[in-house]
């Protein structure tokens, strides 16, 4: 999800821009397909496309969905813009969709998507994929988008993760331990810049990049019936090596302390532009982006690897991405979510350079070539998607509350994780 | 045209009664004053008449019929405000002639009724101002000729003239009464200033604490006033009040010991026997160095031009003589006074009403006998 | 007037005060002034860049070619013109009410509506959300309108009471027996002399509702309904690094009408706000 | 026709903005009181009435901490912002009596930040306020050869800057009000001081401090109260961090809605704002001059 808010230029200020030239009338700013067309479906995405700023992308994307709607006469899809906000969007889906306002068929943040499954909004869309299809996603993916009934409620279209970006002339080789990062960030420090930056402010990309570090030990957030447990037993002593990391890095100079108010992948990006900092931990998106807003040669200097563990062995990135659900009971409209949802997998994905999320898409597309995506494929083997449990946003919550406690000096680890505990527990309780 | 019946109005606020039940007849094209001190209810009684305050009882009726149920508007009165109350926003001529918008009229009779007032006030080339950029003046004859446009039955004044300066009101005292003579409209004229009421009404009505205490002709008001507070409000400086005793078999009147001999045309009436208090006017005290009369010691003089104010003290009391300009009199000397008791006024001590009082209009003269 | 020595000593202190405030006060908008003239590579540069070395427009060119920053803007004049016309609108009737009418409990009443004002939006926006979804509302400048007007409503009772108190009571009592109505007498007499205080008020509100962020954040999610303090925000939390300069033009070019409206109508805006002040 | 009883007759004039506020202040405020009775959640139709959303916050470590930033981040506000006001106010009042120029500058200026809407206000902040090498006060800062300040990531700072952020944009209000209580001081009263040869200290404190009291007070009370439910400014400023450092009630009742979900507890802690808020307004009507009611 944080590709969505961390894209390109003026994702708000292009959210309005005029459609685009190619399709003419038949795709305008609220609209694809024919005004008069007798079906009409809605569809809530989100800028970074179909509307993108970047006319090339969204001439890509006006070109599928022209040939989408030829392939479907009759139908009109009614586009509504969602924002980067996703807490807020996702509120206001379920809210909408409760009234029978709500879109038919919509984007949702994987992180989400547990959410919408429980509160049971999502139609099943298994009868419009093949068996084929359904086998061949990846199985984090697969397990997320099926329910309790065994059904696909949704299409996850592409995947995201962590990895770590350096600046080749400061840092050489890319650090493969936790121990090595702070070296190497140590060593950056030491020439008057900052070592190693992560997000660490009050929002869900810190918790997120964070747990990588726990998870790369075999930590668990939640048990097999969905309690919270990352503050027991063993999960608990790697909950607090995952922070001492964090704290390490910083105590030693590593990493500034203005991480904790670090909140966005903006920021990394820009210290990176500004050539202010050696190394940051980032998403896998961020790769073009370098390649867009940084000089040839400057860009060229920036390499990506798999996040370190506590050892070269043991690994862990967080996955994100985005899913394509239908909210309607209608099946006609179920089918021409799904095919949407297809569009974007497929195509959508390859022009988009965004990570597939069955294997067979990889080689379908020439697309995934580029020597980022071996990295990318390799770290993905590592991939952990969020738990799909309702209390997720709330352990996340009290995450990124304890990150910027501790790392700021206003608490210990052990009292910010049983602050952090009692808080999710408590909140366990009232769901 | 019409004459004006207030039957037993009653006002109250809240749990404070403004007015406890008052009645007044004012016959057709008379100029009634209503005189009183400040709170006294007066502009309360003028504002149920215009309609602007609903009387918690009692009635009022134009011409015999009862206007309680009518809107200001539907009353026909018109009402000229202390501070003018002149729409700002409108030329002079529209104020003169906002009274009309319901009127059947053209907007030529309109205009031309229009000019007709402002040639009678002479106010023809102030038509297209506003009023801030009129004189005070000016202002309260643009809210005359508001008020007198409608031919209103009933014309009532709330003190209209307190917010000029002494010169003005001087003016337009005269120009209030010339209008009416000229319009002759049945009038209530609500003021504090009791030299408007003593030049300007055909009749006055004292008010006080929300009765009337006395109503009646300029002359009567301030020659035979009612009440020690009638006669202490009223005239510049006020009545002269002393305690005496009246002894009518020996047709004596004293006063701290000092025998005067008691007029022949006082009434022969038992309740005059006794203590009683004395009004008598500053004119009415004369002042010489060695004659008969009672001692006082001199306070103060205030020669005024025409004529020179002495205030005195007599046994403690406080007296005030109207004396000749030339009158000059060192502080503490001592003097005798004479007292005119022709025209003095009885009151009874306890109730402070009056119990005999001169004829204003018989002008009786010689002076009171030295026993 | 001859001024002592020690009084143009104290002058020269007053004016360095003076100075030293201003340039508290205006350095942060001038450094967004400063961020929205830069390239991109010069964003970089820090302080030392306050005076870019190559100035640039085209950060203010592509916030404004921008087809959604002129429906922002649109929208924020829309929705801030109606809901200050709304407010005073429906204002005007009860000050005038507690201006000229006695009754009972007008005291309470009033320090109720002034404690109205103290509800804060967090309490009250979940349930407006779903009463606006019942009634359809949502999601319009209609309802959103409505709910400008509803915060506007309070403070500007107050406003306008304190500017009908000014108006002589006898110009009303004047009209009565001029046969004009209530109704009229408030339209034709008491509006158009208040017409300053309504002014006052309207710029008030229409300022207000410029910086109005919680009622359209909440109630509306299309883009295309957003005012423009919903879309900063969104744009700041959507913008990569790379568009701080343009961040910076956005923001400067959506402060900039109400600070337009607000150095050209200065008067009113502070004789609405001193009419509350000096009212004891 | 029968002439206006007055109680009745007010009716019609006030019918429309009651129900207006009826309509959308009365009917969600105790909406809200019933939601906080309730587990209600954004995403679940189903609630049943409960007292865990009360009981919950009561002691609740968070809570606590929550109220202790609102406390200073209040207080902050509002001290600084009276102070300053103040001290602008008698400057521009003092400029004025000499004639000088450029007070309408100093004047707009000041007031041009109240303009600016809060949540722009909490973007501009956080560009100056900036910890990365090329952020404005640290750039500068650098500059001149001194050390960069962790202006929002050191969770004390972090409150001093999100009331610095608040201080510039709200000083304008007290300024003006403080102003208008300036010039309605009696001159002849400074006249009279004057003349009794008292220095300019004392003329401030027992002239102008005993007359600005009222509208202190006032003031101090209104803007409270504003403070009290301002959100925009920290939420785009420091979103509550670093961890809950900058956390006020009224965000923690925004992220307890909008990112927890948790529609009763939010609606238990919006009252809990407009309780305080209560109290603040009832303090400020007992300190309203005895004519204003």
């Amino acid at each position: 999800m944080e590709m969505m808010r961390s894209s390109m230029l003026l994702a708000l200020l292009a959210a309005a821009a005029p459609g685009v030239t190619s399709a003419e009338e038949l795709i305008t700013r609220n609209r694809v397909g024919p005004s008069d067309a007798e079906n009409a479906l809605t569809f809530r995405l989100t800028a970074f496309d179909l509307y993108s700023a970047d006319a090339a992308t969204a001439a890509a994307f006006a070109e599928m969905f022209t040939v989408f709607i030829e392939a479907n006469p009759g139908w009109r899809i009614d586009t509504q813009l969602q924002t980067g906000a996703i807490a807020q969007e996702q509120a206001r889906i379920i809210e909408q969709t409760r009234a029978g306002r709500g879109p038919d068929c919509a984007m949702i943040d994987s992180s989400q998507l547990a959410t919408f499954k429980d509160a049971g909004l999502l139609a099943p869309m298994t009868a419009f994929f093949t068996q084929e299809e359904i086998d061949d996603l990846f199985p984090f993916v697969r397990e997320g988008v099926t329910d309790a009934n065994g059904d696909i409620v949704a299409l996850w279209w592409f995947t995201d993760l962590r990895v770590l970006y350096r600046d080749t002339t400061l840092v050489p080789d890319a650090p493969q331990t936790w121990a090595e990062l702070q070296k190497a960030a140590l060593s950056v420090a030491n020439q008057g810049l900052e070592g190693v930056l992560f997000n660490a402010g009050r929002d869900e990309a810190a918790a997120f990049d964070w747990l990588a570090h726990f998870w790369a030990q075999g930590g668990e957030l939640v048990d097999a019936s969905g309690r919270p447990s990352f503050f027991e037993g063993e999960n608990r002593d790697k909950f607090l090596n995952a922070v001492q990391f964090y704290v390490d890095l910083v105590e030693s100079g590593a990493a500034p302390r203005r991480v904790t108010s670090l909140a966005s992948y903006d920021d990394l990006l820009a210290s990176a532009a500004a050539g202010s900092t050696g190394m940051f931990i980032g998403g896998n998106w961020m790769y073009g982006q370098i390649q867009n807003t940084m000089p040839a040669e400057q860009a060229a200097n920036w390499a990506v690897s798999e996040l370190p563990g506590p050892s070269e062995d043991t690994r862990a990135t967080g996955t994100g991405g985005w899913t394509i659900a239908a909210l309607t009971d209608d099946p006609a409209k179920v089918e021409i979510c799904a095919g949407i949802a297809r569009l974007y997998a497929g195509p959508g994905n390859a022009y988009q350079g965004l990570l597939p999320t069955s294997a067979s898409l990889y080689a379908e597309y020439e697309a995934f070539a580029g020597p980022e995506f071996e990295v990318f494929a390799r770290a993905l083997e590592n991939g952990r998607a969020r738990p799909g449990v309702p209390i997720y946003p709330e352990i996340s919550e009290q995450i990124q509350i304890l990150l910027g406690n501790v790392l700021s000096g206003s608490a210990t680890p052990e009292a910010a994780l049983d602050a952090a505990a009692a808080e999710v527990m408590a909140a366990f309780e009232r769901l | 045209m019409a004459s004006l019946e207030i039957k037993r109005i009653a006002k109250t606020f809240g749990a404070q009664s403004v007015l406890p039940g008052i009645s007044l007849e004012v016959p057709d094209k008379e100029f009634v004053v209503i005189l009183g001190p400040s709170g006294c209810g007066k502009s309360t009684l003028l504002r149920i008449v215009a309609g602007l305050e609903i009387a918690s009882a009692g009635s009022v009726s134009f011409g015999g019929a009862p206007v309680d149920h009518l809107s200001p508007g539907q009353r026909n009165v018109a009402m000229v405000f202390q501070n003018y109350a002149l729409y700002p926003h409108l030329s002079v001529a529209a104020n003169i002639g906002f009274g009309l918008r319901r009127a059947t009229l053209s907007r030529k009779e309109k205009r031309a009724a229009v000019q007709e007032i402002a040639r009678l006030l002479e106010i023809e080339s102030l038509l297209d101002r506003r009023p801030s950029e009129l004189s005070g003046g000016q202002r309260q004859r643009v809210a005359m000729g508001r008020a007198i446009i409608r031919k209103p039955a009933v014309f009532l004044f709330d003190e209209p003239l307190s917010n000029l300066d002494a010169r003005l009101r001087l003016q337009m005292r005269a120009e209030i009464r010339a209008l009416h003579r000229k319009l002759p409209t049945t009038t209530l004229y609500v003021t504090h200033d009791q030299v408007e009421a003593m030049t300007m009404a055909d009749r006055v009505v004292v008010m006080r604490e929300g009765r009337i205490e006395q109503i009646g002709t300029p002359d009567e008001i301030y020659c035979a006033p009612q009440s020690i507070f009638v006669a202490q409000f009223i005239g510049m400086p006020a009545m002269n009040i002393v305690s005496a005793r009246l002894d009518r078999s020996n047709s004596a009147l004293t006063i701290a010991g000092e025998r005067f001999a008691m007029p022949e045309f006082w009434p022969d009436e038992k309740a005059l026997d006794g203590e009683v208090t004395l009004g008598l006017r500053p004119e009415h005290l004369s002042l010489s160095r060695t004659g008969a009369g009672l001692r006082a010691n001199v306070d103060q003089i205030e020669p005024m031009g025409s004529e020179t104010l002495v205030y005195l003290y007599h046994h403690g009391t406080r007296l005030c003589a109207r004396t000749p300009p030339e009158t000059r009199l060192a502080s503490g000397s001592e003097v005798k006074l004479g007292l005119n008791l022709n025209r003095a006024v009885l009151f009874d001590p306890v109730t402070q009403k009056a119990l005999y009082r001169p004829n204003p209009y018989e002008s009786t003269t010689g002076e009171t006998q030295w026993k | 007037m001859v001024r002592s020595r020690g009084e143009r000593l104290s002058d020269i202190a007053v004016y360095l005060a003076m100075a030293l405030l201003a340039l508290v006060f205006l350095l942060p908008i001038l450094w967004l002034l400063s961020l929205a003239l830069r390239t991109q590579a010069e964003v970089f540069l820090g302080a030392a860049r306050f005076i870019p070395e190559a100035p640039t427009l085209d950060n203010f060119a592509s916030v404004l070619r921008d087809g959604g920053f002129q429906s922002y803007i649109w929208n924020t004049v829309k929705l801030s013109a109606l809901g200050a016309a709304g407010a005073v609108g429906f204002a005007a009737p009860a000050a005038y009410a507690f201006s000229r009418f006695s009754f009972r409990g007008k005291g309470a009443m009033m320090l109720g509506i002034l404690s109205v004002q103290m509800v804060s939006g967090l309490v009250i926006l979940i349930p407006l959300y779903r009463m606006l979804d019942r009634l359809g509302l949502l999601e319009s400048h209609f309802g959103t309108t409505l709910l400008y007007i509803a915060a506007g409503v309070p403070v500007t009772i107050w406003l306008l009471k304190i500017a009908f108190d000014t108006i002589p009571q006898s110009l009303d009592d004047a009209a009565a027996i001029d046969g004009l109505s209530r109704l009229e007498s408030f339209l034709l007499i008491t509006l158009p002399l208040a017409a300053p205080g309504l002014i006052s008020a309207f710029i008030l509100n229409l300022i207000l509702n410029w910086s109005q962020f919680l009622i359209p954040f909440i109630m509306l999610s299309a883009d295309e309904k957003w005012p423009i303090s919903v879309a900063i925000f969104r744009f700041a939390g959507a913008s990569s690094a790379a568009t701080t300069q343009l961040l910076a033009a956005a923001c400067l070019l959506a402060i900039l009408p109400a600070l337009a409206v607000f150095v050209i109508l200065q008067r009113w805006i502070l004789a609405a706000l001193m009419a509350g002040a000096v009212k004891d | 026709m029968q002439r206006e009883q007055p109680g009745r007759a007010a009716l019609p004039w006030l019918l429309p903005s009651f129900l207006l506020l009826a309509l959308f202040y009365l009917y969600p405020v105790f909406e809200a009181l019933r939601l906080a009775f309730t587990d209600a959640r954004l995403f679940d139709a189903t609630t049943t009435l409960s007292l865990g959303s009360i009981t919950g916050l009561w002691g609740s470590a968070p809570l606590a901490t929550v109220l202790r930033n609102t406390l200073a981040y209040t207080l902050g506000s509002v001290l600084g912002q009276l102070a300053l006001g103040l001290c602008i106010a008698l400057l521009v009042v003092r400029a004025e009596r000499a004639r000088l120029r450029g007070t309408l500058v100093l004047r707009t200026i000041v007031l041009a930040a109240w303009v600016i809407p809060a949540i722009a206000n909490g973007i501009i902040w956080q560009l100056l306020f900036s910890e990365a090498p090329f952020g404005a006060i640290n750039s500068a800062l650098r500059l001149i050869g001194l050390a960069p300040v962790a202006w929002l990531s050191d969770p004390g700072n972090a409150m001093i800057s999100a009331i610095l952020a608040t201080i510039w944009q709200g000083t304008a209000y007290s300024m003006i009000l403080l102003y208008a209580a300036l010039r309605s001081i009696d001159q002849s009263l400074y006249e009279a001081a004057a003349i009794d040869n008292a220095t300019g200290f004392e003329r401030f404190w027992f002239i102008t401090l005993p007359h600005l009291r009222p509208a202190l007070l006032v003031n101090a009370i209104l803007i409270m109260i504003m403070t009290l439910n301002m959100f925009d400014t920290v939420l785009a400023l420091t979103g509550g961090g670093p961890g809950r450092a900058t956390e006020v009630l009224s965000l923690f009742a925004y992220n307890t809605v909008f990112r927890g979900f948790e529609l009763g507890r939010g609606a238990a802690l919006s009252l809990l704002l407009l309780v305080i808020s209560l109290v603040l307004t009832v303090c400020l009507t007992l300190l309203l001059p005895k004519g204003r009611k």
